[in-house]
C-alpha cells in the first residue's frame, strides 16, 4: 500500500508543482502525491482553516512572508534534523535571503521552492526619442527621478516611470527595497532613508512623473502600460520577462534598482515561495523525501518552468533569447541584494501598517516622515 | 404619432440604453480577442488590431472547460432545486398571514443571510468537516449555497405571492382541495412570474458561485467554472485575454437561455379572476 | 398520526411543515455561522483555535481596539455612503429601465432581457473591466468624456481620495442594475391593469398613476428590493479588490472590505468578526424598518 | 337527521368586528333557503363560516350530524359560488368548470361532456376555450355559476350567483338551479337581493341585519306576517308604507300622522292612545272613487315601467302606490287612496314589533 | 351641440371577435341613456369604447363636438362606475373616493367633507377608514359608486352600479343617481340588467345584442312598440309570450299552435294564411269566466311573491301569466286565459320583425 500525501501549492499547470508530482509520481517508489491548487489570496486561511480542522495537506508551497507566521506556532515540521542528514538539500547551496525566510529561531522550517525579486526595465526607444543613451540607465534615486522627468511626455500620454504603490502586500514588496537601501528595516521604517526614499516616490507621483494611478494598480497591471509604450520604465519582477517579449513592440533593457546615491548599499526584495511541511503529517520522512526530490529538479527549474530556483551553486542557463538572458542576469545580480520579509509571524500586519503609511503620504495626507513615524508606532506595537 | 413611429422610437432609446449598459459585456469580449497588454494602450482602442481567436479554443482545451462547465451546472441546478423546494413553501406561508411570527420570521430571514460568504466559509466548513460532508464536496457547496442564497429567494417570492388573492386559493379549497393541491395548482402558477425570476436570478448567481466551491471542492475534477476561472490569475501575473475568454465560453450561453427564459415575465396573471 | 396527516395536508401544520423545515435548515447552515461569528468578536482568535468555540474571551477589547484606530469613524462613514449611494443608483436606474420595458413594443421583452448581464458576469472580470474603465490615464470613462469635451484633464477615479469610493459606487450601481430592474419589472407586472384605468378616469397623468397606483402596490417588491440590495451592497467586496483595494489611504475602505482585509489579509479573525457584528446590527437597524413596512402591503 | 345544517350560536368577529352574533340556524336536508339582509349585513360571512373559509369564532357548526368547525373545506362536500367570482384566471373555462372534477379524478372525456353539459344550460358553449380575463362580466358570473353546479355536493352555497344577469338569462337560470336542486335533492344556501328570487325559488328565507336573524320561515309567511317593521319593509318590492299614527283615546280608530292627520277605522279594537306605525304595502293601496273612504293625499312623481305604475306622494313619510298597467294620475293631483283593513299592517312605535 | 356624445360606425375587435358592430349613437347632452341587452352583447366594452379604455378599431367618436377617438381618458372628463369596481385596494375608502379629487388639487379638508356627503347618500359613514378587502361586495359595489359620484364630471359611465345593492338600498340609490343626474345636467350611460332601473330611470333605452343596436328609443315606446321579437321579449319582466299562430285564410281570426289550436278572433285584417308569432305580455294576461272568450291551458306551476302570483301553462310554448296578489288557481288545473286584442303584439314568423 502506497503511502499518500497531499501537496497545495497555487501552482499552475505549466508551473513547477503538479510537473513536478508527476514525475514523482511516476518513480513508483512507494509514496503517491495527491496535488490541489489554491489561489494566491487564499493560500493562508486556507491552510489555517484546514490546520485547525485537522485537514492540513503534508506539504505546501507557502508565500516567503507568511513562513513565519506558521513556523513560530509549530504548525510546519523542524527540519533542521532531516536538512542535516540529507544529501540533496543543503542550506549552504541557497541564496541567504530566501533560506532566511525559511528559517525561524535558527531552525529551518522549510526549502526554499524558488525565488525572484525586482528590477527596473527601461524602454530603450523612449530614451533615444528623449535624447538619452539607451545603454546608460540610472544608477541612483537623483538620476532616476531626472530621467523620469526627460521621459515624460503628457501629449503622448508616456509617463516616465510605473511601479505599483497599491495597498496591499504589493505595494510593500515594491517600497521596502528603497527603503531598505536607505539603510531602514521594517523596524526603523521611520529612519532617514526610508523618509527619504518615500519622499521621492511622492515627487514622482507629485510631479506626475508616474500615473497617479500607481496607488491602486498592481504590479502586472502597472508593468502592462509599459508593455504598451505608456511608461518608459518599470519596476517589477522576472515574470514580465514572458509577456514583454510578446508584447511590447519597442527595444526594452533591464537595469539594477537605483541605489540613493553613488557606492550605496544595494538592496532588493524577495518574492516567491517556500515549501513547507506541516507538523500535523503522519508521514514526515515521506514528505522530506518529496522534498528532495523538489530539489533535485532545481537545475532545470529555470529551463522548463520560467522560475529562478533559488540558489546559489547552480547558475542559470542560457536560454539562447539574448535579450532575456541578459534580463535575467540582472535579476541574479539583483538576487544576491534580495532580503526577506520579516520574517516576522505578524508580518501581514506590519505590511499593512507600511502600506497605510505610503498611502497616506502619496495622497499627500501626511507628511513622509509623519506617515513613517505613525507606521514604526503601529509596528512596534505589534512586534512587541 | 403613428403606433409605428413610436414603437421604433422606442426600440431605437432601448438598444442605445443596452448598448451603454452592455458596454463591459463588449469589453468582455473584445479583451478576449487582443494580446495581453492592448488592454492598457492609450488611447483605448475598441476594435482587436489582430483578433486572436485561437485563445478561445486554447482557454477550452487547455482548462478542459467541458468539466468545469457540468460541475457548474450540476451545482447551479441542485441549489436552485434545493432552494426552491425549501424556500417556495415558506414564501408561501410569510406571504399568507399577517402576525407576530411572520414578523419574526422575516426578520430572521434577512438576518440569516448578513454575512458575506467569505465570512460564513470558516464555520461552514468546520461543521461540515465534522460531520463528514466534505466528503461530497459538490453537494456541500450546494447545501451551502442553498443556506446562502434562500433567504433571498424567499423574500422576493414572497413579494410575489401577496399578489395573489386569497380568494383563489379559497374556490379550490372549495372545490375539493387539500391545502397542498390548492397550493400546487392554483397558487404556484399564479405566482410563477415572480418564482421564475428569483429562480433565474439563483440559478445564475449557483453559476458563478465561488468562494464555498474553491474552499470546500478540492478535487479539480469536481470543480465549478468559477474556480477553473481564477486558475489563471497568479500572484504576478493576470492572463486578462484568456481570463476574458473564458468568460465569455461561460457567460454567453447562460444569458442566452435567460434572455430567452425571461421573456415570460408577463403581465395581469390574476385579471379576469375577481369581480 | 391521522390528525397530524391532516393537519399537514389540510390546516395549520401544512403552514408549519413549509416555515419549519427550511427554517431548521437556515438556523442550522446560516444562523450558526452568524453566532460564531459574533462568538469571534469577543474572543481572541488565530488560527489554531479556528475550528473550537471555547477560546479566551477577551471581552469588549476588540470592540474598544477598533474604534481607538485612527480609520474606524472615516471607513464607517465610506460605508454609509456607500450603502446609500449605491442603492439609490440601483434603484432608481433599474426602476427607470423596468418602467421603460414595461412600454409594449416590440422587442421590449429581448431587450430587457440582455439587462441582466451585469448577474451573470463573474466578479472577477467585471472588476478588471471596471478597473480599466475608471482607470485615469487610458480608461474609456475618461476617453469619453474628453471626446465630448466635459472634462479636459484625466480624473484619476480610482486614484484621487475624491473620486475613489464614488468609482465603486458606480460600478456597483452597474452590477445592481439587473437585480433590480428584473425584479421591479415583476412587481409592475403584477400591478391589475384596471387600476390603471379607474385612475385614468379619476384623472391621473401618467405621474401621478405612478406617484399614487405604482409606487404604492409594489410596496412588498419595493421593500424586499431595497432589504436586499441593502445586504448585498454590504457584502460587495470584489469590486473594492479589484478597483482601489480600499485605497488610497482608505478613502474607498468600507467596512465589509476592511473586515475581509483584516481577517483574510492580516488574519485578525477576531476584529474581523467584530466589524462584521457591527454590521449585522446595522442590518438588524434595516431588518426592522423593512419588516415594519410590510404592515402596509397589499395583499392581491 | 333531518337537519342537515346546524347553526348553534355562532359568532364571528373580524378584529374587533362582530360580524355574526350569535347565529342559531338549522336548515332541513333538501331545502332550498334563501339568506336575505341589506347590504354588509353577513351573509357572505355567514356562507363563508359554512363552508369552513372562515374559522368562527364561537359557537357549533353542525353539518349531517358531525361537528364541523375545523374540518377543512374539501371535506365538507359543498359547492359554492363566490360573491367575487374567484375564477381561476390561468385556466380556460373548460379548466375552471372541471377543476373539481379533475381533482375527483374523473376520467377526462367524462369531465369534457360534464362541462358541454353544463355550458348548454348556461350558455357558456361558445366560450369554452377563452381565458376568465376575455369574458364579460356576466359571462364570468356563470363560469362561477356552472363551476358550483357541475358537481354533485351534498349542498350548495350561492352568493348572489345571478346579480349580474339579464332578466331573461336570470329566469332561465334560476328555474335551472331549482331543478337541479330538486334532482340531486342537495340542500340550497341561496343569498340574494332579488325578491323574486328569494320568494319563489326558496322554501324557506332568513331575513340577516347587522348580523342577526331577524326573522325566518317561509316566504309567504315573512310576506303576510312579518315580525317586525324590519322584516316587513325588507320584504316586498317596491318596500312596504310606513306611517305613524295613534290609536284614538276610544282605541276604535286610528289617527294617520299625515300632512293633514286622517283617520282610519280599523273595525278592531286597538290599543287606547298608543304611538302605532301602520305599515301597509304599496301594491294594497288602490285609488279610491272621490267618495268612498281612505285619505287624500297629493301626488310628487309618477313612475311607469310599462307593467305597472309607481306613485309616490308628496306627503311626509312619502308614500309608494304600485297600480297595475299605466295610469291617468298625473303628478300635483290630489287622489284618494284606500285599501283593505285585512292588509294593514300594526308596529309599536317603540319597539317596531308588530302588534298582530 | 345637442348632441353631447356621438358614435358613428363604431366597430371594436377583441383579436377575431367582432364585439362591436357598426354602432350609431346619439346621446344628447343631460339625457339619461340606459343600456339593455344579454349578458355578453357589448354593452361594457361599448361604455368602456366611451370612456377611452379600449381604443376603438374604426368609427368615430365625438364628444361635444370633438373628435376623441385618441383622446386619453382623463381628459374626457368622465366618470365611470368599473362593473369589476376596480377599487384601490392600498387605499381607505375615504381615500378612494376623494383620489380623483386630489388629483384636481381639491384641499384636503375640502375633500373630506365631499366624501362624508357622498358617504351619507351611500351609507358608507361609518367604514372611510376601511379598506376595500374588509368591505362586503355591496359595500365595496356602494364605494365604487361613491367614487363616481363624488365629481362633477360632464358625464357619467354606470356600468352595473347597483347590481350587488339590496332591494331597499337600490330604490335608495335610483333616486340619488337621477336627482345627481339632475342637479349636474350631467349626460349619464348606465348599464343595467333591472328592467324597472331601465324604465323608471332613463329617458332613452337602448336595446343591445350581438354588439349590434336592435332599438332604441322612450322606455315606454320601446314596451309598446318592440321593433322585432327580441326587444320584446327583453323589456319587460317576466318576460312577453310568444306563441306561433297561422292567420286563417280568410284573414280574418288567427289560429294559436298551442298543443290544441285554438281560433282567437283579433277583430282586424291580418295577412291572410301567413305564419305568425303572437305576442303577449303575462300581464296582460287574465283568468277568463269559464264561458267568456279566450283559450283553454293546463296550468303548470303556480309561483307568488307575495305581491303577485305567476302562473306557467304546460303548454308548448309554455305560458306565463302574472296576476296580482294571491291566486286561487293550484297546479294541474285547466283555465281559461283572456287578454285585450289591443295588447297583442304580432311578429312575423320568418323575420321575426314586428307586424304592427
Ligand atoms: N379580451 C377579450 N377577448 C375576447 N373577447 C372578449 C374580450 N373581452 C370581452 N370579450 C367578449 O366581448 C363581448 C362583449 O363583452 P362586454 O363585456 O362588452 O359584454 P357586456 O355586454 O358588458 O356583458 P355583461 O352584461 O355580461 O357584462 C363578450 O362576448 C365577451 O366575451
Ligand atoms: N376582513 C374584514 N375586516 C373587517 N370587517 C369585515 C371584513 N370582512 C367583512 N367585514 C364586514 O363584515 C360585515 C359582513 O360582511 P359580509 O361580506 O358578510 O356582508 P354581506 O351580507 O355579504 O353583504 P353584501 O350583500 O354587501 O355582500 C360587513 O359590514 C363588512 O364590512
Ligand atoms: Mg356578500
Ligand atoms: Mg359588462
Amino acid at each position: 500500500e502506497d503511502v499518500k500525501l497531499v501537496l497545495w501549492s497555487l501552482d499552475r499547470d505549466i508551473q513547477p508543482a503538479p510537473n513536478l508530482i508527476k514525475e514523482f509520481n511516476a518513480q513508483n517508489n512507494g509514496i503517491q502525491i495527491e496535488y490541489r491548487q489554491l489561489q494566491f489570496d487564499d493560500v493562508v486561511s486556507e491552510a489555517m482553516r484546514a490546520y485547525s480542522t485537522g485537514k492540513a495537506p503534508d506539504i505546501i508551497a507557502i508565500d516567503n512572508p507568511n513562513h513565519a507566521m506558521f513556523a513560530s506556532r509549530k504548525a510546519f515540521l523542524d527540519l533542521t534534523d532531516m536538512i542535516q542528514q540529507s544529501k540533496v538539500i543543503k542550506p549552504e547551496n541557497y541564496f541567504p535571503g530566501p533560506l532566511k525566510s525559511a528559517t525561524w529561531d535558527n531552525k529551518y522550517y522549510g526549502v526554499p521552492k524558488a525565488t525572484n525579486t525586482i528590477a527596473l526595465y527601461y524602454n530603450k526607444d523612449l530614451f533615444k526619442a528623449a535624447g538619452l543613451d539607451p545603454e546608460k540607465p540610472p544608477q541612483t534615486w537623483t538620476d532616476l527621478v531626472a530621467t523620469a522627468k526627460k521621459l515624460t511626455n503628457p501629449s503622448k500620454n508616456i509617463y516616465g516611470i510605473t511601479f505599483s504603490a497599491k495597498a496591499n502586500e504589493e505595494g510593500t514588496f515594491q517600497f521596502l527595497p528603497w527603503a531598505q537601501m536607505g539603510g531602514a528595516t521594517y523596524k526603523s521604517i521611520n529612519s532617514e532613508g526610508a523618509v527619504n526614499a518615500l519622499t521621492v516616490w511622492k515627487q514622482m507621483l507629485d510631479e506626475k512623473l508616474a500615473s497617479p494611478d500607481t496607488l491602486t494598480r498592481s504590479q502586472w497591471d502597472s508593468t502592462a502600460t509599459f508593455n504598451a509604450g505608456n511608461a518608459a520604465m518599470a519596476i517589477s519582477g522576472p515574470w514580465e520577462i514572458d509577456r514583454m517579449l510578446s508584447d511590447a513592440k519597442f527595444q526594452w533593457g533591464t537595469a539594477l534598482l537605483p541605489v540613493p546615491g553613488e557606492g550605496a548599499q544595494r538592496s532588493s526584495a524577495m518574492g516567491d515561495f517556500n515549501w513547507a511541511i506541516f507538523s500535523s503529517t503522519k508521514h514526515p520522512k515521506e514528505a522530506f523525501k518529496a522534498l528532495e526530490f523538489f530539489a533535485s529538479k532545481d537545475a532545470t527549474m529555470y529551463k522548463n518552468f520560467g522560475q529562478l530556483p533559488a540558489r546559489s551553486d547552480l547558475p542559470v542557463p542560457p536560454t539562447g533569447n539574448a535579450l532575456k538572458d541578459s534580463a535575467l542576469a540582472t535579476f541574479v545580480e539583483q538576487l544576491k541584494y534580495a532580503q526577506p520579509r520579516g520574517p516576522s509571524p505578524e508580518w501581514p500586519k506590519i505590511s499593512k501598517a507600511i502600506q497605510d503609511a505610503i498611502q497616506a503620504a502619496l495622497t499627500g495626507q501626511m507628511a513622509p516622515k509623519a506617515a513613517l513615524d505613525q507606521a514604526a508606532a503601529k509596528i512596534k506595537s505589534i512586534d512587541g | 404619432m403613428s403606433e409605428i413611429a413610436r414603437n421604433r422610437l422606442l426600440l431605437a432609446l432601448s438598444v442605445v440604453m443596452a448598448a451603454i449598459y452592455l458596454f463591459p459585456l463588449y469589453w468582455m469580449y473584445l479583451t478576449a480577442l487582443k494580446s495581453g497588454s492592448e488592454m492598457f494602450a492609450t488611447p483605448p482602442t475598441f476594435w482587436p488590431s489582430s483578433a486572436q481567436w485561437r485563445t478561445f479554443t486554447y482557454v477550452w482545451e487547455s482548462r478542459n472547460m467541458g468539466r468545469y462547465l457540468w460541475n457548474s451546472t450540476v451545482i447551479a441546478f441542485g441549489a436552485v432545486a434545493l432552494i426552491a423546494f425549501l424556500g417556495t413553501g415558506c414564501a408561501y406561508v410569510l406571504a399568507r398571514y399577517r402576525n407576530v411570527w411572520v414578523d419574526i420570521g422575516l426578520f430572521l430571514i434577512l438576518m440569516f443571510q448578513v454575512l458575506p460568504a467569505s465570512l460564513m466559509i470558516t464555520p461552514i466548513f468546520v461543521g461540515f468537516s465534522q460531520v463528514g460532508l466534505l466528503e461530497y464536496p459538490r453537494f456541500a457547496v450546494i447545501l451551502a449555497i442553498t443556506a446562502k442564497s434562500m433567504p433571498f429567494f424567499v423574500v422576493l417570492v414572497r413579494a410575489t405571492f401577496m399578489a395573489v388573492p386569497m380568494e383563489l386559493e379559497e374556490a379550490a379549497l372549495v372545490d375539493g382541495n387539500s391545502r397542498i393541491g390548492a397550493f400546487f395548482n392554483i397558487v404556484l402558477p399564479l405566482a410563477r412570474n415572480g418564482i421564475l425570476v428569483s429562480a433565474i436570478l439563483i440559478f445564475m448567481q449557483a453559476f458563478g458561485e465561488f468562494v464555498y466551491s474553491k474552499s470546500m471542492i478540492q478535487d479539480i475534477q469536481l470543480q465549478p467554472a468559477s474556480v477553473g476561472l481564477n486558475s489563471f490569475m497568479g500572484p504576478n501575473t493576470s492572463e486578462w485575454n484568456n481570463i476574458m475568454a473564458y468568460a465569455t465560453m461561460y457567460v454567453t450561453p447562460i444569458l442566452a437561455i435567460f434572455v430567452l427564459l425571461q421573456r415570460r415575465i408577463v403581465s395581469g396573471l390574476t385579471s379576469g379572476a375577481l369581480k | 398520526m391521522k390528525r397530524v396527516f391532516s393537519s399537514v395536508t389540510d390546516g395549520r401544520g401544512f403552514d408549519l411543515v413549509l416555515v419549519g423545515v427550511p427554517f431548521t435548515f437556515l438556523l442550522a447552515l446560516a444562523g450558526l455561522p452568524l453566532l460564531y461569528n459574533i462568538l469571534m468578536s469577543f474572543q481572541e482568535v488565530d488560527m489554531f483555535s479556528l475550528a473550537s468555540v471555547i477560546r479566551p474571551f477577551v471581552g469588549f477589547k476588540n470592540y474598544v481596539d477598533l474604534f481607538t484606530e485612527p480609520e474606524t469613524i472615516s471607513i464607517l462613514k465610506n460605508t454609509v455612503i456607500f450603502v446609500v449611494g449605491s442603492i439609490a443608483g440601483q434603484f432608481l436606474v433599474g426602476f427607470s429601465l423596468a418602467l421603460f420595458f414595461w412600454i409594449n413594443f416590440p422587442g421590449a421583452s429581448w431587450l430587457r432581457g440582455l439587462f441582466l448581464v451585469s448577474w451573470v458576469m463573474p466578479g472577477l472580470v467585471v472588476g478588471a473591466i471596471w478597473n480599466w474603465i475608471l482607470s485615469g490615464d487610458f480608461g474609456v470613462l475618461n476617453f469619453l468624456l474628453q471626446q465630448t469635451g466635459l472634462v479636459n484633464g484625466n480624473i484619476f477615479w480610482r486614484s484621487d481620495p475624491n473620486f475613489s469610493l464614488w468609482a465603486v459606487i458606480l460600478a456597483n450601481i452597474w452590477l445592481g442594475t439587473s437585480f433590480n430592474m428584473i425584479l421591479l419589472a415583476t412587481g409592475l407586472a403584477a400591478i391589475p391593469a384596471d387600476l390603471y384605468e379607474a385612475a385614468e378616469m379619476d384623472g391621473a397623468n401618467a405621474w401621478q398613476r405612478f406617484w399614487t397606483i405604482t409606487l404604492p402596490m409594489m410596496r412588498s417588491t419595493i421593500g424586499a428590493i431595497i432589504a436586499l440590495g441593502l445586504i448585498f451592497t454590504l457584502q460587495q467586496f470584489d469590486l473594492f479588490a479589484a478597483i482601489t483595494d480600499g485605497g488610497p489611504n482608505n478613502s474607498s475602505n468600507v467596512a465589509q472590505y476592511w473586515a475581509w482585509d483584516l481577517s483574510f489579509r492580516q488574519y485578525d479573525f477576531g476584529k474581523g468578526a467584530t466589524i462584521s457584528v457591527i454590521m449585522t446590527v446595522f442590518v438588524m437597524f434595516a431588518a426592522t424598518v423593512y419588516v415594519r413596512s410590510t404592515r402596509h402591503e397589499v395583499r392581491g | 337527521m333531518t337537519h342537515q345544517i346546524e347553526l348553534s350560536a355562532v359568532n364571528k368577529y373580524y378584529g374587533a368586528y362582530h360580524a355574526l352574533k350569535d347565529i342559531d340556524l338549522s336548515i332541513r336536508k333538501g331545502s332550498f333557503v334563501a339568506l336575505v339582509g341589506p347590504s354588509g349585513c353577513g351573509k357572505s360571512t355567514l356562507l363563508r363560516s359554512l363552508a369552513g373559509l372562515e374559522t368562527i369564532s364561537s359557537g357549533d357548526l353542525v353539518i349531517a350530524g358531525k361537528r364541523m368547525n375545523g374540518v377543512p373545506p374539501r371535506k365538507r362536500d359543498l359547492a359554492m359560488v363566490f360573491q367575487s367570482y374567484a375564477l381561476y384566471p390561468h385556466m380556460t373555462v373548460e379548466q375552471n368548470l372541471t377543476y373539481s372534477l379533475k381533482i375527483n379524478g374523473v376520467r377526462k372525456a367524462e369531465r369534457q361532456r360534464a362541462a358541454a353539459d353544463v355550458a348548454a344550460i348556461t350558455g357558456l358553449s361558445n366560450l369554452l376555450h377563452r381565458y376568465p380575463r376575455e369574458l364579460s362580466g356576466g359571462q364570468r358570473q356563470r363560469v362561477a355559476m356552472s363551476r358550483a353546479i357541475i358537481r354533485n355536493p351534498q349542498a350548495f352555497l350561492f352568493d348572489e350567483p345571478l346579480s349580474n344577469l339579464d332578466a331573461a338569462l336570470r329566469v332561465h337560470m334560476r328555474k335551472e338551479i331549482r331543478a337541479l336542486h330538486d334532482r340531486l335533492g342537495a340542500t340550497s344556501v341561496y343569498v340574494t337581493h332579488d325578491q323574486v328570487e328569494a320568494m319563489t325559488m326558496a322554501d324557506h328565507v332568513v331575513v340577516m341585519r347587522n348580523g342577526i336573524i331577524e326573522q325566518q320561515g317561509k316566504p309567504l309567511d315573512l310576506y303576510d306576517r312579518p315580525a317586525n317593521r324590519f322584516v316587513a319593509g325588507f320584504i316586498g318590492s317596491p318596500a312596504m308604507n310606513f306611517i305613524p299614527a295613534r290609536a284614538t283615546p276610544d282605541g276604535r280608530a286610528l289617527v294617520l300622522d299625515l300632512a293633514e292627520p286622517q283617520t282610519v277605522d280599523l273595525g278592531c279594537p286597538l290599543p287606547a292612545g298608543r304611538a302605532l306605525i301602520v305599515g301597509i304595502r304599496p301594491e294594497h293601496l288602490t285609488l279610491a272613487a272621490a267618495d268612498a273612504v281612505g285619505f287624500k293625499v297629493d301626488v310628487a312623481t309618477v313612475e311607469t315601467t310599462g307593467a305597472a305604475t309607481f306613485i309616490t306622494t308628496a306627503t311626509a313619510p312619502e308614500i309608494v302606490v304600485a297600480l297595475n298597467g299605466r295610469s291617468v294620475v298625473a303628478a300635483g293631483e290630489t287622489i284618494r287612496l284606500t285599501f283593505a283593513v285585512s292588509n294593514v299592517h300594526l308596529f309599536d312605535a317603540a319597539t317596531e314589533q308588530s302588534l298582530k
